[in-house]
């Protein structure tokens, strides 16, 4: 199997989506002549020209809403906003027209529209540029909410929420683009709903989504160096949430560290944290532990900025921790 | 300058469904006041009683096979002028499960995708990038049609406006941008929080065409006004803002005492009513008879009184519908 | 003491802070001339005037920019939003500037705002008038977020948030307007970072805040007829949070029970519950439960938004089910 | 119609003044490109070379012991304007404490407030409602300053802009805002996203005066374009909206090689570089030399030297400071 990038998998998902559907298009500052801020469109206007390609002003309040009616009358947007940050502009359409037409017409009109761009901190970038916005999403009601850790788990995700019916908030992470792994020629999906075992273990379950889980792997192989056997569980898709993997996972190893470089407060990492610790009560042979950024805006200096994130030590260190060693 | 025509130029029957869409307008709204004041229907509710010119006038001039309307939370006249059940409606202000948004929108979110009226929207300014939207998908798809987009002159300052018609120009997108001025915003006299009182000049900004329609009141004035921005957006794409100068003759909801305004205010613009300056024109045309009249509000009203009959005797949703319509 | 409403309360602390400091003054839709939509405001314009009770047209952006801006050259606005739901379209003010203000600028420029207005559902009001949206805000570094449940603690801790040098989210509910209790006439402040025991017990812990803590105490009441005495906390401040205040409760009643009228996922309640959940791991005899309204956008039929929402039946059963009675 | 004095008409201080600081801009920015090159400087990071005399020509015009300056992410040339020690902005490049934001907001993030400067935002528009709130408070406190708000053809679409400047005509507040049109918006050809290309007409929707200033190269066009603008504010709380055409040499920022503009649309511009026009006029006008010029320009290399080298002699900021400035 040919291994490409992340940003190539994504490509790949609009592209054979739009060669499909005519109902499919993207939208966003500069998707179109500049091949996407980074290049994750690259090609695509060329390809599919003016009309389905659309360059936007910068305007993130207009063009998101332009995309929820468009949704509304029957196409099938993909919305890029650049990065998550600056969809905070457009906050409102989303909660209040996307993720609500559908449920204040009683069902008569769906929104299909999906809405990506990177999420989440890359490099140096400061306070304004280096937000993990999932949990504000994740949040309402009427949406869905979708992460993904490798290419081929990118691009099946991509495919998927290209094709359902309705609003999907795709998180991606810049500083994933250029990550490589196998993907199948062949066309393949990738349902909701469902998390993934990115290593099976027996002794602690860590759970994570998007860009740290490649560093939770590389926690648990530190951790099997000192002979313990974590499992790694990829959520994928956090809206809908596979509760059913999380707990049998837990009740498998009886202990469990939640892994999330967003906030912590009100975050999907602690939402997860209190699911496992509710519903496995029983189960649990130690608190949850529970990994998250600190809580603070994001300083510029790398030193700073790498000690705000969760770390493999960190990770290493609470899953030891559950484990009482 | 009015575009009016001579009345005699006009269809009968045109001129009748006018007058008898507003008369269904008014009387559904009267009916829907007292019911309220009953606590029958519940919520934030916002009549549209004495601005019937607007919809009534501007709705007529649209196709909706093919084009389509979304305004805000005044909502009602939208729908009824889009041929929305009266049933179905005043099921929805009762939250009853037959009601348009099966009980789920009440008042403010009044939808009929079948009739092509796309909301029904609570978020002042909301509306207009989502029906910029609706455009947008009109072009891409290369129809033919065009979209109303109702606003209040409260609404006009929102950025929302702004980002709208920038991208209604520069995609060349088929709408028309209709600013239903009745002059308050709520409490606020539209003067006392607008740099400029003619908002027509907005549409300069975006290389549109923007102009007043003065006699807001006239539903024929409106008629024509809207009728030209709409064969334009439909023949060239291009968008036009329009001003329209009403009034509501009721506080802002229902809870709104409306002092803000003084009674002779009120009563300037009752003089202008829509349904009694058509009604004339009609009569003194002798088009109806004041007796035809009569029988048309019999109508309308037996229509409105059918509808609570059909609201009341509706079923209230189920609890598990709570979970429906969420998701697809 | 006198008993007033928390209209009246609040108004108070308007009042009195803006008497004690010409840097105050009120910003809003309709706050002035029409005394508030919801008459909080009532004769605050008529006293100061216009320099300092200021209508605003209806553009959230916007205001909520100029609040920020004139709070970092020094002055101290009260920025009411007519509801919280509103707010989302000013939701990247409130992230990327008031909260982050000081930070970027290396401490040199704070922002002393207070952003203040109903948040909640009320009633029949259908999904986008009817949010309990402090989750999103409480998500945020550099932002304090504080609630209250009664007249004496809305107006001592307004107070406080007026005088606070930094952004404060001050959280009210349109159907606590009404709602009395008594009021000293001396000046009082309430501190942030203080949670209230509103009734004290010594079998289970129920935490809450903002509008549900009188329905929490109607519930204790009704469980202490079956012979259940609840402990009823009152977190008041959500940023800061009163950790110790919880743990030392849930330490003493080994059972807890978190009620939030928000959406479940990534919310206040949820981070309350986890919180409880790993801090008191030792100390639990069941399960934390956790009550929030249901996953759903309000509907506008009152029986299904009534239902939508957590009741004193199922506050009962929650606390009897951590008491495995 | 150019506004421009004959040279001779300036003090000749401020004539030296404005080019040593267009120059000192220039190092610094060249040199913090160098040093990116060598990734000692990270992160997003906009050069201002090119467009130097629009900030030096503007807040030339300003009093900062009353005058007030917030931009966008491009907010080197603003900071060194507004008197920011260059030290303390390079050491901010270097993420070190010594830096004006104690290395927590790196480029985009420069603020001084005690010479007035308010930032650096990284958010395209969000600066527009805030400086409008500076101005708010000069206002309310009946101070004599005024605010100039930057922003670029790119932002002026976001519906902040129109907010703000409704909210500046009917609150009378003392602002000039400034488009820094360097007529691309990252790859984006301000024309191919905008309904009118000259945004100065964009005033007239809030009754607001605009201008357009073709030869934003020239440092004393704009000096005398704002100057009449901020007179305009401080004495009668008008604002002024000006559409200041300039031009930046580098891309967007340091990834991105700009293709998406031609080499002779490049040269052109380069060819009325505002250091070169200022500098042959006054060696035209006999004010400085050529030697007297080499001297300015090797003092100011040689003040950014000096402040690379006190960037990176600067401390890290402790892991401890992670958790400071978040509240009061
Ligand atoms: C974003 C937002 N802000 C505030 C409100 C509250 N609100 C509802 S209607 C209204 C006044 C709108 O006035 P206008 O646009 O003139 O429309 P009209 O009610 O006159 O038809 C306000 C402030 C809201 N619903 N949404
Ligand atoms: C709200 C928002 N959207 C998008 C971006 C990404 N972005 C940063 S700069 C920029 C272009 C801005 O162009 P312009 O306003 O012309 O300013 P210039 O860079 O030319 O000075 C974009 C799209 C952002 N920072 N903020
Ligand atoms: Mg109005
Ligand atoms: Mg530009």
């Amino acid at each position: 199997m040919p291994e490409i990038t992340v940003r190539e998998a994504l490509r790949q998902a609009m592209d054979e989506e739009m060669a499909r559907d005519d109902r499919v298009f993207l939208m966003g500052e500069e998707v179109a002549e500049y091949n996407g801020a980074y290049k994750v469109s690259q090609g695509l206007w060329e390809k599919y020209g003016d009309r389905r390609v659309i360059d936007t002003p910068i305007t993130e309040y207009g063009f998101t809403g332009v995309g929820v009616g468009a949704a509304m009358a029957g196409l099938r947007p993909i919305i890029e906003w650049m990065t998550y940050n600056f969809s905070a502009m457009a906050y409102d359409q989303v909660l209040n027209n996307a993720a609500k037409t559908l449920h204040m017409s009683g069902g008569q009109i769906n929104v299909p529209i999906v809405f990506r761009g990177p999420n989440g901190p890359a490099e140096f970038l400061s306070s304004q540029h280096s937000q993990a916005l999932q949990s504000i999403y994740a949040h309402i009601p009427g949406l869905k909410v979708v992460s993904f850790s490798t290419a081929y788990d990118g691009k099946g995700l991509l495919k998927t929420a290209i094709r359902d019916d309705n609003p999907v908030m795709f998180l991606e992470c810049e500083l994933m683009y250029g990550w490589k792994d196998e993907v199948p020629e062949e066309e393949y999906l990738i349902p909701f709903g469902k998390a993934d075992i990115k290593r099976a273990g027996k002794d602690v379950t860590l759970i994570s989504y998007s860009k740290p889980v490649r560093m939770v792997l590389q926690a648990a192989e530190k951790l099997a160096e000192e002979g313990i056997d974590a499992e790694v569980l990829d959520l994928r898709s956090i809206r809908p949430l596979d509760e059913e993997s999380i707990y049998k996972s837990v009740r498998k190893t009886n202990r469990c560290v939640v892994i999330d470089e967003s906030w912590p407060f009100a975050s999907v990492g602690s939402h997860v944290a209190w699911l496992v610790s509710t519903n496995c009560f029983d189960d649990l042979d130690a608190q949850v532990e529970f990994i998250s950024s600190e809580d603070v805006p994001m300083p510029y200096n790398h030193t700073l900025e790498l000690a705000v994130q969760p770390s493999v030590e960190k990770i290493v260190k609470a899953a030891k921790k559950v484990l009482y060693v | 300058m009015s575009k009016k025509k001579k009345i005699q130029d006009y269809s009968q029957d045109f001129l009748k469904k006018l007058l008898d869409e507003m008369l269904l307008c008014r009387r559904f709204e009267e009916l829907t006041g007292k019911k309220y004041g009953l606590r029958e229907i519940v919520g934030f509710c916002h009549l549209y009683i004495g601005q019937e010119a607007v919809t009534s006038g501007s709705i007529g001039a649209l196709d909706l096979s093919k084009d389509y309307v979304l305004t805000g939370y005044r909502d009602h006249a939208h729908a009824l002028c889009c041929g929305s059940s009266p049933n179905t409606l005043m099921a929805e202000l009762y939250g009853k499960v037959t009601g348009c948004s099966r009980g789920k929108g009440g008042s403010m979110h009044f939808f009929d995708a079948k009739n092509h009226m796309f909301g029904g929207n609570g978020i002042v300014g909301g509306q207009i990038p989502v029906a910029t939207g609706v455009a947008f998908k009109i072009r891409y798809n290369k129809e033919d049609g065009v979209v109303l987009c109702y606003f209040g002159d409260g609404a006009i300052h929102q950025g929302a406006f702004h980002e709208s018609l920038n991208l209604a120009k520069i995609w060349q997108l088929p709408i028309v941008y209709i600013c239903e001025n009745n002059q308050y915003g709520m409490g606020t006299d539209y003067r006392r929080v607008s740099s400029v009182h003619d908002f027509s000049i907005m549409a300069n900004s975006y290389g549109l065409t923007g102009r007043r329609v003065d006699n807001g009141m006239d539903v024929l004035e409106v008629y024509e006004e809207v009728k030209e921005a709409v064969e334009l957006a439909r023949k060239s794409g291009e968008a036009t803002l329009l001003d329209i100068r009403t009034y509501r003759y009721k506080g802002h909801s229902m809870s709104d005492p409306a002092k803000y305004r003084t009674k002779e205010e009120l009563q300037e613009f009752k003089g202008k009513d829509p349904i009694l300056t058509l009604k004339s024109e009609l009569l003194e045309a002798k088009i109806i008879t004041e007796d035809e009249f009569k029988e048309m509000d019999q109508k309308c009203k037996a229509v409105c009184d059918a509808a609570v009959n059909f609201a009341k005797e509706s079923a209230e949703p189920g609890l598990e519908t709570m979970y429906e319509d969420i998701l697809v």
